[in-house]
């Protein structure tokens, strides 16, 4: 069976550091490089510091983590049931923030640092963010397969 | 997030060793404005050399300090970026407005050769 | 809200890291010095290997972790459904093992590191071990704050 | 984790580096026996400075080779335990039946040593 865990955690800020440690030592399992690894730190970092702080800004809340490997790659969904996101094309813009303070950087960086994410959100019911992203070693292994 | 520090004339050179993320990012305010306050220092140099994670509420936090410093022309100087923490500075855009140098030393040099220029 | 998280695992031999990385990550938020972090480590690990070994010894079975803290201690909860323990009494004995090879001292090594520790279990339904640690330094205090 | 050795006369040096548990068990388990057999070497120094984490299961594994090297006379000798490893082997009593040398050189000397004196 392919690997696969899940984690539920209070939206507390000392838990970031908790999320991002779990998720990355799931992923140390696969075929990661170092500086992937920290690639996905920052991109579970910046989804579960949104939960933190957008999804439950009046009080505390649950994440649900999700981590699975699909075809050596690395899947992960983080999920609140909070506040949700009002327009979604909106908060995608780079530098978008509906927070003073804040820089709008945190979903962009998770566009860089996956190979692909998706958003998912209600006013009022929550949001989900599914991340993907497989190593290049198998990327590159998988390609030579297929060429040769 | 542990920050050490140390005063070169008007500047701050503050080491942060561990991560700086939402969990941390107010103790790295609170400690580097109440030193500079304090002192009446003007300029801040970061070595992040020993700096274990950085993601955008650490950056925020860093933007946060040079918009305060900035006002009184101070300035806010790069030491010690791995390529991850460089990465993410450079796809901050906070690379255009702090400049990196290679030591210490050398950004200290940077800061007292700006002032005899008369930029202070 | 005192701080709290939960886990659900496969009982593959990997996972073992990582349910000790997970909750050692949640200990240290604690008031815990660095041996008794290592203390902590241990303890899950046996506990989560006996889930692997035999709660599941022929096919791969989820655990489940809970963590809290209560009162400024840890408090661990470790579940499976598997297999079960016919006599608990003997498997509390040291030096007692059901497998080959295994030296009996998983159950051992968390009575000596936790303070605290109950397995519960019926044959044919699964495992739960909870175990429960307070940090020295918060002992002294409150001993300390009695005292005085 | 990861084994570097060398090999002294009749002895395996194997230095462990990382957490030696159930998922490693095997590992070690396979490297000694392979590089020991091949070589035909009788003693095992461990040298476990470098050692993060081990458990019942670890020292399960270490006991095994206790076990197949006594057969022939062979000895297993600790080197570098730091506290707490030292006292999960002394809680399995893994100590009573292995002794912990300050270094590697000293357990190297205690096994020719021990050779002079007839007892292989
Ligand atoms: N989990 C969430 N719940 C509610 N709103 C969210 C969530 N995640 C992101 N958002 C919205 O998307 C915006 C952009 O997010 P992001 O790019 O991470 O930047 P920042 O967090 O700095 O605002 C946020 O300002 C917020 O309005
Ligand atoms: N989660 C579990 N499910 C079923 N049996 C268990 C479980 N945990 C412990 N046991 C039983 O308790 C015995 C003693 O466990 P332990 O002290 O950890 O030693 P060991 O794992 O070396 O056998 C095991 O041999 C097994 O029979």
């Amino acid at each position: 069976m392919n690997n696969w865990a899940k984690m539920e955690l209070i939206s507390k800020s000392k838990n970031v550091g908790l999320a991002r440690i779990s998720v990355v030592t799931f992923a140390a399992e696969l075929n990661f490089n170092l500086s992937e690894l920290e690639e996905i730190k920052v991109a579970v970092s910046e989804a579960v510091t949104n939960c933190v702080i957008h999804a439950y800004p009046f009080n505390e809340g649950k994440i649900m983590i999700e981590m699975k490997e699909i075809d050596q790659a690395l899947f992960i969904k983080i999920e609140d049931t909070g506040v949700g996101i009002e327009d979604i094309d909106a908060v995608l813009e780079p530098s978008y923030s509906t927070r003073e303070g804040h820089m709008g950087l945190g979903l962009a960086f998770i566009d860089s640092f996956m190979d692909d994410f998706t958003l998912l959100s209600e006013a009022g019911e929550g949001t989900t963010i599914e991340m993907y992203k497989k190593p290049e070693r198998i990327k590159k292994r998988q390609q030579d397969n297929s060429n040769g | 997030m542990h920050i050490s520090e140390n005063v070169v004339s008007d500047i701050l050179v503050a080491r942060i060793n561990g991560e700086l993320d939402m969990n941390s990012a107010g103790k790295f305010r609170d400690f580097v404005t109440s030193k500079m306050d304090e002192l009446e220092l003007n300029h801040l140099i970061l070595n992040l050399r020993e700096m274990k994670f950085i993601d955008s509420t650490g950056l925020g936090a860093i933007l946060g300090r040079y918009r305060n410093l900035e006002k009184d022309n101070g300035k806010i100087l790069l030491v010690g970026l791995n390529p991850v923490v460089k990465r993410v500075f450079s796809i901050s855009g906070l690379l255009k407005i702090m400049k990196e140098y290679p030591s210490e030393k050398e950004a200290i040099k940077a800061v007292k050769k700006a002032k005899i220029g008369g930029q202070k």
